[in-house]
């Protein structure tokens, strides 16, 4: 079990977890946290992956994920806000306007 | 598949692994928004370690200024402008009863979760390699070849402003972008 | 066979069949479409002439008609056997070829002769009758259009031809008894006439589809012919007829056939199961029950079962039957006649009777005794009917006969004329009506199909006859005066116009038996239609000659008769019914009086299942047995829409996951099927 | 004789709709456009059908001026239309229809239902005012006599339920739009009807060419061409069980399933009341009269012309199945309240007769259902325009409020009553002549029920007898005033006599009522069946 297979075990572990705070949880800003943890979960697998292959491209898809990750939580966490300013509360559940 | 990391590493890294993953079972089962931002930055250092273990220097720091820094400081800002704390807990009791449990939804998760490591642990063990073997090429960049440039970060720098200068121009005009947008969704309506 | 060849050859093809038909259709266009335009504007003052002129034009035509139809039995009588008139096809499609033709055999003449007499002499005496009604064209064309059908039905040589002229006929009695169609009542039995005369035509549509099956061919002369050849290999005619030689045609289908076409009879003329809209049909004008319930119409069964005398003679079931029904009919009939109150009710009822009287005739071989009964009887019936009528006009409108008593000072003509019609309807010598049913009992006892018992019916219905009649006669016409003051003062003669009709057909009545008409029938065996050899002399069944026959008959008509006048003519103010004088109990007289319930017994059978049947029909079953397919499927889908509403549940996550499950699904897809 | 005009046909199909794009861009309100477009345009279809009438020879059985432009090659789907005896009448049949539609329905042609707001002003010497939105509903009517046209002159399967389903629009529209009070629910199970049941039609068209291309490996839908296939192989009559699996019984079954429920027969039919009375008086006409027909045209035509071992087997059930909807129909018509529903029973009646006369399979039954067609298609027309007059009249379609209309009115009584007669099929009348023949023809089936058959045909003369006189006699006979307790709302009966246009409308189908139960061969003499021998038996 060499320390590439681990790592790789352990993103895809992260990846699910962030899948599961986003799903199960009822705040929005621990949902957006989730978000991140899934990011964050793809670059660690990126990274192996291109140290595997003895390329640089990898770490480079690394940094643009990151720069997207910021640009994304800054722009939910601005929606977040004006969603505290309409309902009130940060829950997911009150977000049912669009009922069926 | 040749070992590139030595074994004393490997150990270290195993466990970092698991270290990530108790903060992340820490941030999934948090109570309160506080204590899963805080189980997220460990998270996010635990990385920031590994990828200084296998040697990505570069991407480690920039991981821990920008992720943990600039991110993570950003989420506790909030949190602590919307003092969410309180109301957490009463709202728990009038849960209605929902089609989806949480229990139904780690069930139909979970073989999806399997079946995603499967292929990721498949490809890092090139078990596919016989049927992709066109596409896999192997880079230029080996450990020696890093090290006779100066290290990792003159390699990312020469691979980013020499050949993909594009992609960081317009990364930049993307983070402009962004800026300008969170500020005018925020901003309060005066009028 | 050479005989038959014979006939045939002396045919002579000319128009005068098309123009005995058209002259009625030309009075029925000309009253139909000219008067009205005429007397447009004009209202009362002028109805008088509107009355006269249409009246006048009307019997003008049919009695040309007659005068034609005399032409024509000069002619027949002279040498040549039938007049054929030219023919098209009518429907014709490959097989079914039927030609549009008509043909006046010495058969049909006399019924002409008769149908355009006695209508020309009821559109004479319908001018006085109906005067004073408003529809009175309406009422003329009417009457056209029932002669144009009834002669239409006589000469016809096809039987969908004839079949034309049957329903032609049924229609114009329906339009005819429904004539004052604001009263619901009338209306009601108009429709039950037509209803009745359809299920009867029900009969004859599936003897002529049979015929037209196992025969090939749907010409009366046609099938008589072909009919007339199958019995003629078998020579004794009286002999039962085993071997059959043409694969279609064994006795058992032309037993059949014979039945169905008696079922039309039955229908038309009212024998037993389907005789109870005739009485309901006096519910028409009186010239309209004289001229299509007395004379005409009803005449008609009795007239096709002549035409078909050799399918008949070929198989004595159906003869059987035919007496059977015929004399019940006659027997049944006359009892009820005795207990009736309304007059004209009373001549319905012998006019069944005496109609049983001709089918009994035929059912016993003897048509030509049927067909000079149905001669005298039209003669006869319709005197007494139109009798009836001016009485009927004098009493504005009273039927009811406990309501007369002593008009004989009031009505003396129409008195007269009504005693000379009674007379010869109980058969009393010397009158046409003793003749023709002398004939009718002596064939009963001379023919083998006949028989003791089918006599003893026959003389019992005399008998009855007689005593009806003669009630009839004394409880109207002598007794006490029974009619109200108010009815006095109006009590008038009725005028020349009604009176002249009356007088002819009692002449006719008097003297239509010894008129020869008799011989012309029988003695030359005058056509292919009927095969018949002289009467023997000596009753097969009773050892009783004609003359005795005769004298028996005549003693019974003259005791029967003269009982009824004794018994019925009252010295006091109210009249004796029936319970009374014959001391019979109050229940019996009830069940004669009310016709033995068989109305009420046929509506609660029938009519009012029928109808519940077909309400409950076009509610319950149209909206649940039908439509039950479309409601349950509008049910489920509207049921699953409401379930699948549930899951837009508005939570964003069941959204993520919704779409999670859907890309790993396609991923996994993807994977397997490698394409 | 003239050289033979080679697309006559295609002009026959299209000129109802040359006219009908006229109609769209004319301003239809005014009323002498109206008139001048609809007199034209039924006119000309008239001449023309006429036209083709004579110069038909009888002689050859097979189909005349027949035209063919490939289609859709690779499926085998032609424009290819010809005219045959069969359908020679049925476009005399339309043309007349629609030429006694178009003259007596020039101005009052709409439905009251919805109009109540009008004024009821007396004098009813102005025409009445027009429909709403009136040159799309006459270009509706003309577009769907196009499609008439088409379904009955097409050769080709798919052209014909190509036709089959342009017809259904219009319709859709007509009633939708222009019908009475609840016409939404009406239309749409309606529609839904139909549409079920062509479904079921196209699958069989598409497996039926699929199996002749399988036999002989020719692609073509061609009706002439798929007759000569092998079917028989697909069929063996021996034991029921196996004929439930021969797959040319189910062919016969989708294609007899989609006539029937057009027709409508009984089991398919409780949109076609509804439809009846909601729709207004032209659609009502084209409905009943010509779109009914197609279903039977059809019968004859396909399921029986195609699939003849098949219908040699069924034809039993499928008289049985018409015997059922005749005495059904006459039962319901018996106990109805509204005119307009009583002419739907009578007509499901009569629709009865035909299947029952189309099914005997044999020359005298089949053309008897054929003469039937044409007589009920007059019949029909003229008992709406009777119904839509006596509506103008007396404002109520309900005949127990009516009563003692003959006094007033003697024409209309006349009129109805002629039309009365040829429903009883009284001899005489044009009725009587197709249902002898189908008598006849039930009659000679030689199964061993056929006289039992032959009653219950007969039988249904009784009963037609029973409702046409009941019904007669609510409107026509009787008490004048129906409502004479509450008179004090019920306006005086000003019902005027029937205008001289309307006369001579009337005096058409009576002619041809009485004209035919005559002389019968004026029309019928070219119509020979022209169904291939193996199915007459």
């Amino acid at each position: 079990m060499n320390a590439f297979f681990q790592i790789q075990l352990l993103s895809a572990f992260l990846f699910f977890v962030g899948l599961l705070v986003v799903l199960l949880k009822r705040n929005i800003i621990i949902v957006l946290m989730g978000i991140e943890l899934m990011l964050n979960a793809i670059n660690l697998s990126f990274v192996v992956f291109s140290k595997q292959n003895y390329q640089i491209e990898g770490q480079l898809g690394v940094l643009f994920i990151i720069v997207i990750a910021a640009a994304e939580s800054a722009i939910g966490l601005s929606i977040l806000i004006n969603f505290y300013r309409n309902f009130g509360v940060t829950k997911t559940s009150v977000a049912n306007t669009l009922k069926g | 598949m040749v070992n590139l990391i030595s074994n004393t590493s490997t150990s270290i890294i195993t466990a970092l692994c698991i270290l990530t993953v108790i903060f992340a079972l820490l941030m999934l089962f948090a109570k309160t928004a506080i204590n899963s931002a805080l189980g997220l930055l460990a998270v996010l250092l635990c990385s920031a370690a590994i990828y200084a273990v296998i040697g990505e220097h570069f991407v480690a720091t920039i991981q821990i200024l920008v992720y943990a820094g600039a991110i993570m400081v950003l989420f506790i800002f909030s949190i602590m402008l919307l003092n969410l704390t309180e109301e957490e807990k009463e709202q728990e009791k009038k849960q209605e009863k929902k089609f989806f449990t949480p229990h139904l939804i780690v069930l139909l998760i979970g073989p999806l979760a399997a079946m995603f490591a499967f292929i990721l642990v498949a490809f890092s063990l090139e078990y596919f390699s016989p049927y992709v073997s066109r596409y896999s090429y192997k880079g230029v960049y080996t450990k020696e070849h890093i090290m006779q440039i100066g290290g990792n970060t003159f390699a990312m720098a020469q691979e980013l402003f020499a050949t993909h200068y594009i992609l960081f121009e317009l990364i930049s005009i993307f983070l402009l972008i962004a800026m300008i947008a969170a500020v005018v969704l925020a901003k309060r309506k005066i009028d | 066979m050479n005989e038959l060849q014979s006939l045939q050859t002396s045919l002579q093809t000319s128009f005068l069949p098309f123009w005995i038909i058209l002259l009625p259709l030309i009075g029925l266009i000309i009253n139909a479409v000219i008067t009205p335009l005429i007397f447009r504007g004009v209202h009362n003052h002028l109805h008088k002439t509107k009355v006269i002129f249409a009246g006048s034009v009307a019997t003008l035509v049919i009695f040309i008609s007659f005068l034609l139809s005399c032409y024509a039995y000069f002619i027949l009588s002279s040498n040549s056997s039938a007049i054929k008139s030219p023919s098209y096809l009518w429907p014709n499609i490959d097989t079914l070829k039927i030609s549009f033709q008509l043909v006046i055999d010495k058969l049909s003449i006399i019924l002409c002769l008769v149908v355009t007499a006695v209508g020309s002499l009821i559109h004479l005496y319908s001018i006085g009758y109906m005067g004073k009604d408003d529809g009175v064209v309406r009422y003329f064309v009417f009457l056209n259009l029932f002669c144009f059908s009834m002669l239409l039905l006589i000469i016809g040589n096809s039987l969908p031809l004839m079949f034309f002229g049957w329903e032609g006929v049924g229609l114009c009695s329906y339009l005819l008894i429904g004539f004052w169609y604001t009263d619901k009542e009338k209306l009601q039995n108009a429709t039950k006439a037509f209803i009745m005369n359809r299920i009867g035509d029900i009969g004859l549509l599936l003897a002529m589809v049979l015929i037209f099956k196992s025969i090939g061919t749907l010409e009366i002369s046609n099938i008589n012919q072909i009919i007339s050849t199958y019995q003629s290999t078998y020579q004794n005619t009286y002999q039962n007829i085993q071997q059959i030689t043409q694969q279609t045609l064994d006795s058992q289908t032309i037993t059949i056939i014979c039945l169905l076409l008696f079922v039309g009879a039955i229908g038309k003329s009212a024998q037993i199961p389907l005789y109870t809209w005739l009485p309901d049909a006096m519910s028409g004008p009186t010239p309209v029950s004289a001229l299509i319930h007395a004379a005409t119409m009803v005449t008609a069964g009795v007239y096709m079962i002549v035409r078909f005398s050799p399918l008949y003679q070929a198989s004595p079931t159906a003869m059987a039957v035919i007496a059977t029904i015929g004399a019940g009919t006659a027997l049944f009939a006359a009892t009820i006649a005795i207990a009736q109150n309304d007059i004209k009710k009373v001549l319905a009822y012998s006019t069944i009777s005496q109609l049983g009287f001709m089918f009994l005739a035929c059912g016993v071989g003897a048509y030509t005794a049927a067909i000079f009964h149905l001669l005298t009887h039209a003669f006869f019936k319709a005197l007494l009917f139109l009798g009836a009528g001016s009485v009927i006009h004098a009493c504005q409108g009273e039927q009811d006969m406990q309501k007369f008593g002593g008009l004989r000072k009031y009505l003396p003509h129409t008195f007269v004329t009504m005693m000379i019609g009674s007379f010869a309807i109980s058969g009393l010598p010397l009158f046409s009506g003793f003749f023709s049913k002398d004939e009718i009992l002596f064939s009963v006892l001379a023919l083998p199909y006949g028989g003791s018992g089918l006599y003893l019916i026959a003389t019992i219905t005399a008998f009855l006859t007689a005593i009806y009649t003669a009630r009839l006669i004394s409880m109207t016409f002598l007794g006490e005066e029974r009619f109200t003051v108010m009815v006095r003062k109006y009590l008038h003669e009725s005028p020349s116009v009604m009176l002249v009709p009356l007088y002819v057909l009692a002449f006719l009545a008097t003297i239509g038996g010894i008129f020869g008409l008799h011989h012309f029938l029988v003695p030359n065996n005058y056509s292919e239609i009927v095969i018949f050899s002289k009467l023997p002399e000596i009753g097969i069944h009773l050892p009783l000659t004609e003359r005795e026959v005769m004298i028996s008959s005549a003693f019974i008509s003259i005791v029967g008769f003269i009982l009824g006048l004794t018994l019925f003519r009252t010295k006091t103010k109210e009249s004796k019914s029936i319970r009374k004088i014959f001391k019979i109990p109050l229940s019996i007289q009830r069940v004669l009086e009310n016709k033995y319930y068989v109305d009420e017994i046929y509506d609660y059978i029938l009519v009012r299942p029928l109808r519940l049947f077909a309400y409950h029909c076009s509610i319950f079953v149209e909206q649940y047995v039908f439509d039950l397919v479309i409601v349950l499927l509008q049910r489920v889908i509207f049921s699953l829409g409401k379930k699948l509403r549930t899951l837009q549940s508005g939570d964003v996550q069941m959204y993520l996951l919704f779409f999670l499950l859907g890309i790993t699904s396609f991923l996994f897809l993807a994977l397997n099927f490698k394409g | 004789m003239l050289e033979r005009p080679t697309c006559l046909l295609s002009i026959i199909i299209f000129l109802p709709s040359v006219f009908a794009i006229l109609s769209l861009l004319l301003p239809m309100q005014k009323e002498w456009i109206r008139n001048l477009i609809l007199f034209s345009s039924s006119l000309c279809s008239l001449l023309l059908a006429l036209f083709l009438w004579n110069i038909f020879d009888v002689k050859n059985s097979g189909f005349q001026f027949s035209e063919f432009h490939e289609w859709i090659p690779k499926w085998g789907i032609a424009y290819a239309i010809g005219v045959d005896s069969i359908s020679l009448l049925m476009v005399l049949m339309t043309a007349i229809v629609a030429f006694i539609a178009f003259l007596s329905t020039s101005y009052n042609c709409h439905n009251h239902d919805h109009d109540h707001d009008h004024d009821h002003d007396h004098n009813h010497n102005h025409p009445l005012p027009a429909i709403k939105y009136a040159s799309a509903f006459y270009a509706l009517i003309l577009f769907l006599q196009t499609a008439l046209y088409g379904t009955f002159l097409a050769t080709d399967l798919f052209l014909f339920y190509f036709f089959w389903e342009i017809a259904l629009i219009p319709m859709l529209f007509i009633i939708g739009i222009w019908g009475g009070s609840k016409r939404l629910k009406v239309t749409i199970k309606f529609f839904i009807y139909t549409l079920f049941g062509s479904l079921f039609m196209l699958i069989a068209i598409i497996a039926l060419v699929a199996i002749h291309k399988e036999n002989t490996g020719v692609l073509s839908a061609q009706y002439n061409i798929l007759k000569q296939g092998q079917l028989a192989a697909y069929f063996d009559g021996s034991s029921p069980m196996a004929a439930l699996s021969s797959p040319q019984l189910w062919l016969f079954l989708a294609f007899t399933l989609a006539f029937i429920i057009k027709i409508p027969i009984v089991p398919f039919h409780t949109w076609q009341p509804d439809i009846y009375e909601e729709s207004p008086l032209l659609g009502a006409i084209f409905i009943s009269a010509l779109l009914a027909k197609m279903g039977t045209y059809g019968l004859l035509r396909f399921s029986i012309g195609l699939f003849a071992e098949v219908s040699n087997y069924i034809s039993p059930l499928m008289c049985i199945l018409g015997i059922v909807s005749i005495l059904y129909g006459a039962l319901c018509a018996w106990s109805q309240i509204s005119m307009k529903r009583v002419i739907a029973y009578s007509s499901i009646s009569h629709a009865g007769y035909i299947l029952v006369g189309l099914f005997t399979l044999n020359a005298i039954g089949m053309t008897g259902g054929l003469y039937q067609m044409f007589n009920h298609a007059l019949l029909v027309t003229g008992m709406f325009l009777m119904a839509s007059y006596l509506f103008e009249r007396v404002h109520t379609d309900n005949i127990r409020e009516m009563g003692g209309l003959a006094k007033i009115i003697p024409l209309h009584s006349l009129a109805l009553f002629i039309l009365l007669l040829s429903l009883i099929a009284l001899p005489g009348t044009n009725s009587f002549v197709g249902e002898f023949s189908i008598l006849v023809g039930t009659f000679n089936m030689n199964i061993r029920m056929a006289p039992l058959l032959a009653f219950f045909v007969a039988l249904g003369g009784i009963f037609s007898a029973l409702y046409a006189f009941r019904f007669y006699h609510l409107i026509m006979f009787g008490a004048i005033y129906k409502k004479e307790k509450h008179k004090e709302h019920r306006e005086p009966f000003l019902a005027f006599d029937l205008k001289i246009k309307e006369v001579l409308v009337m005096g058409i189908i009576a002619l041809f009522i009485l004209g035919l139960g005559i002389y019968p061969d004026l029309f019928f003499a070219k119509t020979k069946i022209s169904i291939t021998t193996k199915v007459m038996r």
